[in-house]
């Protein structure tokens, strides 16, 4: 297997005396579509912000295609093409929806801290930037504050933000959290749409979600990975179920 | 300088050709027109002079301007409120009144037309000195370190001799002779037009800025400074470059308010100077741009019409803040932008009934609190200082209990129909607003 | 050798005074998230209600009288304004306490003058209370001194020993969770900025007639008290101690050793001449930098730990 | 005992509660289920007025919109967040007595009790809250708003990232409540505990109830497990 896109070794983490991941290994190959299920505080978004950047990791070592990214800060991490959504929807409330995109688009196009380009006037920029904002279709909601959409709208721009820098790796925090069943499929198909050819990573609760976007399936339960596989497997393996519901499935 | 409405300015400036650019920007040109002419209503024809107090004033708002639009780089383009930023006022001013001295000395030939771009240049260096350790921090530490800073600076201008000049400051005399036109800058009318000038371009300068990327990612910093880092963005370095930017600005302020008052002492980087700077932009409103060039007019207008009339200010400044802070925290301009759906649905006529039934009660309090504080700084400090409080020309005695029960009757009974009136114009605006919302607006 | 110890008395006196201060301002702060700068504008109407309330029924009475009045004060603030401000944010509450303060310093030139007012140390403390080595150590300040050390132990006490003070030390962190428990946020909201200005008030009564009572005494000392805060750590008690102390050994140090950059370069063997550079800088003496060294010294220690001494939150 | 009607609630634009229907009578232990981010916790939120309730919320016939947190908690209600928010600085004890409504007052529960449940906390009684470990400061922030003598807790997520043994444990803790006669509103996301312990139970949608019936009603409607659960 060529050099996997995201590799992680035994990757720790403590809060003060909560040890939240305990020794995570984890090889996600480049272009493949990975999901990381696991029930509620098993630690996955803490997983996410350890591979961001956010948090420093306690242990253990994380590589981005083969060279490691551990310790450094999350915008070194995202020059070297890894981008990620938040659980909770974190955009630019108060500057507007096609401004949120142009942001995300800003450094990979290299204007890097430039106080000499007027961006109404980079015509690549915008144009990249308006094709975005079709691909997510918030064409409508071009000049609304961001902070005035609906939830699902958020969401959506969300993802169109952690996508606008190129990044190939990606991480999606819970896309469809909140969405109704409507909303959720639009969302996977989106996610689909826009991440060919990429590497996905995705922390998902929805199931249906989980199954027909995955192609790997972790369960993470309690800090630790119990099952790694693809998604049938993972679907019949007890031990997921057991862990999921805290019980023997069958019900009292 | 009149008020340019904050409208236009807010629009990004979108390809549209010469008749687009006028309809949208035709408040700046405005501004610039009435600039340009204001001064002559005050010419004393006989004498062949201009009246030195206008002219002064003018000049005043100009330099406010350009300051007050430097410190809403910080506030309110990136987020960062500063407690020190009359420090880089101050140092263009100390930099450009040596730049000028030596340029008298025949050191280098400067013409004084250019002599702001040495105040710039000041206030880029230090600003950038400064700003290594500021831009470290953000919120309260940030403005805690440039309180720090400013007290740091003043101490060293009251200290040292050879920069600051002590106690005494620096002084300078900007006819060097040396001009790109000619002009002598004797008369304050010739450095007027040449702080319009100056004051123009800063404006320009500072507006095109924002839609820069620095710019933008500096919004970004300010709305979430997390989502920034993720988009590849390092927010301390946006910081350091908007504080730097600003800090130059800062200092062609500096150099203009050298040029026109020939001095320049530690007052220029002391702790009054960055609240007036603060004062300004906030009462103005810091989310739109042209919130500063507002809250400058306005400022300067109030503090020198006041000090003329009463030593109070400080009591009015701080009321004014204390309102503007419990009531419209999005300052005066924020005030008018949210008038602007209101307009767009064509029902702003609908508001203006209950706004005239609000001014009656409103301009009885104001009198009664004015009265009130008058009479309280005659009875102790006027009194020390022996001037009487006359009032086109009937002498009022702050003994006397008549005046007070004025004053204690106009703030009451004013308070209380003021009271009713805001309740009357609340349910209007509900009204007005509810309405809007459901017939969608027009534009 | 007796100037050292005379001078660490001095120190400790002043970084004490600096701690009544600065410790208001601190649980003020950790409370409410906002930084008062209208707090060393109590300070200031502690000495002048203790300079009018002393002529009229002595100064001990006024040692308790004044800081009520600057407790009750503090309150009817928090109750009627500053709570309706909570609402606009941050700024805003920040930027009320600056209206604050202008007023304040308005109002008290207005209520007494502009000239400093004859706010004098009460004769019975106004005589040396013991001798060291040809110096004689003054009553008052070991007045001040017992009276802060008290008051240190009594916040120590209130905070750590009663159920308001676990309420308080709650609240500092998890507002919400008290309120869900049973416990009236708001009232202890007021509580706290009562008692900062009732702290505050103490250290106008005690200290007012030690230095200068004059309407600019809020301007000189608050920026200070602001560096103490920063520089011993946002929201820490212990550090905002620590800190007091080493600003008090620092000002009174910085007066007494007559030495500046110049001595020490020549030590070293370098001469400075009126042509070097920075001549000016390195050739002045220390007494006369006072003034800058808690400014540099905050600006150091943040670039060594952002967060201050002993900080352990940055905004 | 809690009657909540037409219950809406937003985050600043967001309508997060659209119409919640629920109730919760004495004695009874009711379970609130559902997928994260439809609105549970909102609701918890709501009815302590931590969030502003926006319709109908009834607590022994008295309504408590627009009541502050400490009257609502005064009111009889106990209330147990996801993220525990338990108060680092203080001791386990002094922990436990910011529970106490009244000092030196105990209701139905004493130190002694808290210390007899949770044998843990009894060796760790003095040490500062902030270094329990996970699943002891989840017993803790129960013991506390226990302490307060409620009538009526509502606990949010108990056994969010506890292991299975001691969510078990959690789940033995809920029965003890129960018998002293105090109702429960418990929202949770593992079934089993849940289904094990109630009387009758809520599953949300968005923002409102999509499901309500007894435990055996659930486990036989598949389509609803399915729709908003994770099965």
């Amino acid at each position: 297997m060529s050099v996997p896109a995201l590799r992680l070794t035994d990757v720790k983490k403590s809060f003060g005396p909560t040890a939240v991941i305990m020794g995570v290994s984890l090889d996600v190959a480049p272009g493949s579509r990975h999901a990381i299920i696991g029930p509620n505080g098993a630690g996955k978004t803490t997983l996410f912000n350890l591979i961001s950047g956010r948090f420093p990791a306690s242990g253990g070592r994380i590589e981005l295609h083969g060279r490691s990214i551990d310790g450094l800060p999350p915008h070194e991490i995202n020059r070297r093409g890894l981008s990620r959504s938040f659980q909770v929807t974190s955009i630019f409330p108060r500057m507007t929806v096609f401004e949120n995109i142009r942001c995300g688009l800003l450094w990979s196009r290299g204007y890097k801290y430039s106080f000499w380009h007027l961006v109404g006037g980079q015509r690549a920029l915008n144009a990249a930037a308006a094709q975005l904002l079709a691909d997510v279709n918030l064409e409508a909601r071009r000049d609304v504050p961001a902070g005035l959409l609906t939830y699902a709208e958020q969401r959506a721009l969300e993802i169109g933000i952690t996508i606008a820098g190129g990044a190939d790796t990606v991480l999606l925090d819970e896309p469809t959290a909140g969405m109704s069943r409507s909303e959720a499929d639009h969302a996977v198909a989106l996610i689909r749409r826009i991440t060919a050819g990429k590497t996905l990573v995705m922390v998902e609760h929805d199931m249906s979600v989980v199954f027909d976007l995955a192609d790997v399936v972790t369960v993470l339960v309690y800090g630790q990975v119990i099952a790694s596989g693809p998604p049938a497997e993972i679907r019949a393996n007890r031990a997921v179920q057991d862990a999921y519901l805290g019980a023997p499935a069958e019900v009292a | 300088m009149s008020e340019g409405v904050a409208r236009t300015a807010a629009r990004p400036l979108a390809a549209g050709g010469a008749a687009g650019f006028l309809r949208r920007q035709w408040p700046w040109l405005a501004a610039l027109v009435f600039a340009l002419v204001v001064p002559w209503f005050s010419f004393d024809w006989s004498t062949g002079r201009h009246s030195g107090f206008i002219v002064s004033m003018l000049s005043q708002i100009g330099i406010s301007i350009i300051f007050a639009l430097s410190y809403n780089m910080l506030m309110g383009q990136a987020g960062l409120l500063s407690f020190g930023h009359a420090v880089f006022l101050g140092l263009g001013g100390y930099v450009t009144a040596h730049v000028v001295n030596a340029t008298k000395g025949g050191a280098f030939p400067l013409p004084l037309e250019l002599t702001p771009i040495a105040g710039a240049l000041g206030g880029l260096a230090f600003a950038v000195v400064l700003g290594y350790f500021a831009t470290k921090q953000r919120a309260t530490a940030f403005a805690m370190i440039t309180l720090g800073i400013g007290e740091l600076i003043t101490s060293c201008a009251l200290m040292f001799q050879t920069f600051f000049g002590g106690e005494g400051g620096v002084s300078t005399n900007r006819m060097t002779g040396r001009s790109l036109f000619g002009v002598g800058y004797a008369a304050p009318i010739q450095v007027y037009y040449l702080i319009v000038a100056w004051t123009a371009l800063s404006v320009v300068a500072m507006l095109l800025l924002t839609r820069t990327p620095l710019g933008r990612m500096a919004n970004a910093s300010r709305d979430n400074f997390e989502r920034a880092q993720f988009v590849g963005y390092d927010p301390r370095m946006v910081r350091f470059f908007q504080f730097a930017l600003s800090g130059a600005f800062a200092g062609i302020a500096g150099a203009l308010y050298t040029l026109t008052y020939e001095i320049v002492t530690y007052d220029t980087v002391a702790g009054p100077m960055s609240a007036n700077a603060l004062l300004m932009t906030y009462i103005g409103g810091v989310g739109v741009f042209a919130g500063p060039v507002v809250g400058a007019v306005l400022i300067v207008l109030l503090q020198s019409w006041v000090s003329l009339l009463s030593n109070s200010w400080l009591v009015y400044a701080g009321v004014l803040f204390i309102m503007m802070v419990t009531f419209a925290p999005m300052g005066l301009t924020g005030l008018v932008m949210m008038h602007q759906p209101i307009w767009r649905a064509g029902r702003l006529g609908r508001l203006i009934g209950p706004y005239l039934r609000l001014l009656g009660p409103a301009l009885l309090v104001l009198i009664g609190f004015v009265l009130a504080v008058e009479l309280c700084s005659f009875l102790t400090i006027g009194a020390a200082q022996g001037k009487s409080f006359t009032l086109s020309r009937i002498t009022i005695d702050p003994r006397g209990a008549r005046p007070w029960l004025v004053a204690g009757l106009l703030l009451v009974g004013g308070g209380l129909w003021l009271r009713v009136a805001m309740r009357g114009f609340g349910a209007a605006w509900n009204a007005v607003t509810e309405e809007v919302k459901t017939v969608g607006t027009r534009a | 050798m007796e100037v050292l110890l005379v001078s660490l008395l001095n120190g400790l006196v002043y970084g004490m005074l600096l701690f009544m201060l600065a410790s208001g301002l601190t649980l003020i702060f950790s409370m409410m998230g906002v930084l008062n700068f209208a707090h060393a504008s109590m300070y200031m109407l502690g000495a002048y209600f203790a300079f009018s309330v002393s002529r009229v029924i002595g100064f001990w009475a006024a040692l308790v009288v004044a800081p009520i009045l600057c407790g009750i004060l503090g309150a009817l603030i928090e109750m009627y304004a500053l709570r309706r401000v909570h609402r606009n944010g941050h700024i805003a509450e920040l930027l009320f306490t600056v209206g604050l303060a202008f007023i304040i310093e308005k109002a008290t030139q207005m209520a007494w003058g502009l000239l400093p007012v004859p706010y004098r140390v009460p004769p019975v403390l106004d005589r040396a209370l013991f001798h060291v080595y040809g110096s004689n150590f003054h009553a008052y300040r070991g007045f001040m001194l017992l009276i802060s050390v008290l008051m240190f132990v009594a916040i120590w006490l209130l905070l750590t020993r009663t159920r308001i003070g676990l309420v308080i030390q709650a609240a500092l962190t998890h507002p919400e969770m008290v309120g869900a428990l049973g416990h009236n946020v708001p009232r202890v909201f007021t509580i706290v900025f009562a008692g900062g200005s009732v702290l505050a008030g103490l250290a106008g009564v005690i200290g007012g007639n030690y230095l200068v009572t004059e309407p600019s005494m809020a301007a000189t000392m608050g920026p200070i008290v602001f560096v103490v805060v920063v520089f011993g750590g946002l929201g820490s008690l212990a550090g905002c101690f620590i800190a007091s102390l080493i600003m008090g050994l620092v000002q009174t140090f910085a007066v007494v050793i007559d030495v500046s950059l110049a001595d020490l370069l020549a030590r070293l063997g370098i001469q400075v001449t009126s042509t070097t550079p920075l001549a000016e800088v390195l050739t002045m003496p220390l007494p006369r930098v006072g003034a800058l060294l808690p400014y540099l010294m905050l600006i150091l220690v943040l670039l060594i730990k952002p967060r201050g001494l002993m900080g352990t939150r940055d905004t | 005992m809690l009657s909540v009607r037409d219950l809406h609630a937003y985050y600043g634009k967001s309508h997060i509660l659209q119409g919640v229907n629920l109730e919760v009578r004495a004695g009874e232990i009711v379970s609130l289920l559902g997928r994260n981010g439809v609105g549970r916790s909102t609701t918890c939120k709501a009815i302590m007025g931590l969030v502003e309730p926006i319709g109908e919320v009834l607590w022994k016939d008295k309504s408590l919109v627009g009541l502050r947190p400490d009257q609502i908690a005064h009111a009889g209600i106990g209330y147990v967040p996801e993220d525990r928010q338990i108060f680092p600085t203080l001791t386990v004890r002094q922990n436990l007595e910011l529970g106490m409504k009244r000092a030196g007052r105990f209701g139905r529960w004493t130190f002694d009790d808290m210390f007899q449940l949770f044998p843990h906390l009894r060796e760790r009684q003095h040490n500062a809250a902030g270094v329990l470990s996970g699943g002891e400061q989840q017993m803790l922030t129960m013991g506390r708003t226990l302490m307060g003598d409620p009538d009526l807790v509502i606990i949010d997520e108990p056994t969010e990232g506890l292991a299975p043994m001691l969510a078990l444990q959690v789940g033995r803790f809920l029965d003890e409540i129960a018998h002293r006669g105090v109702s429960i509103l418990l929202v949770e996301q593992k079934l089993t505990i849940a289904l094990k312990i109630s009387h009758r139970v809520y599953v949300m949608g968005h923002g409102r109830i999509v499901f309500e019936g007894t435990p055996a009603a659930l486990a036989a409607n598949e389509a609803v497990r399915r729709e908003n659960l994770e099965v």
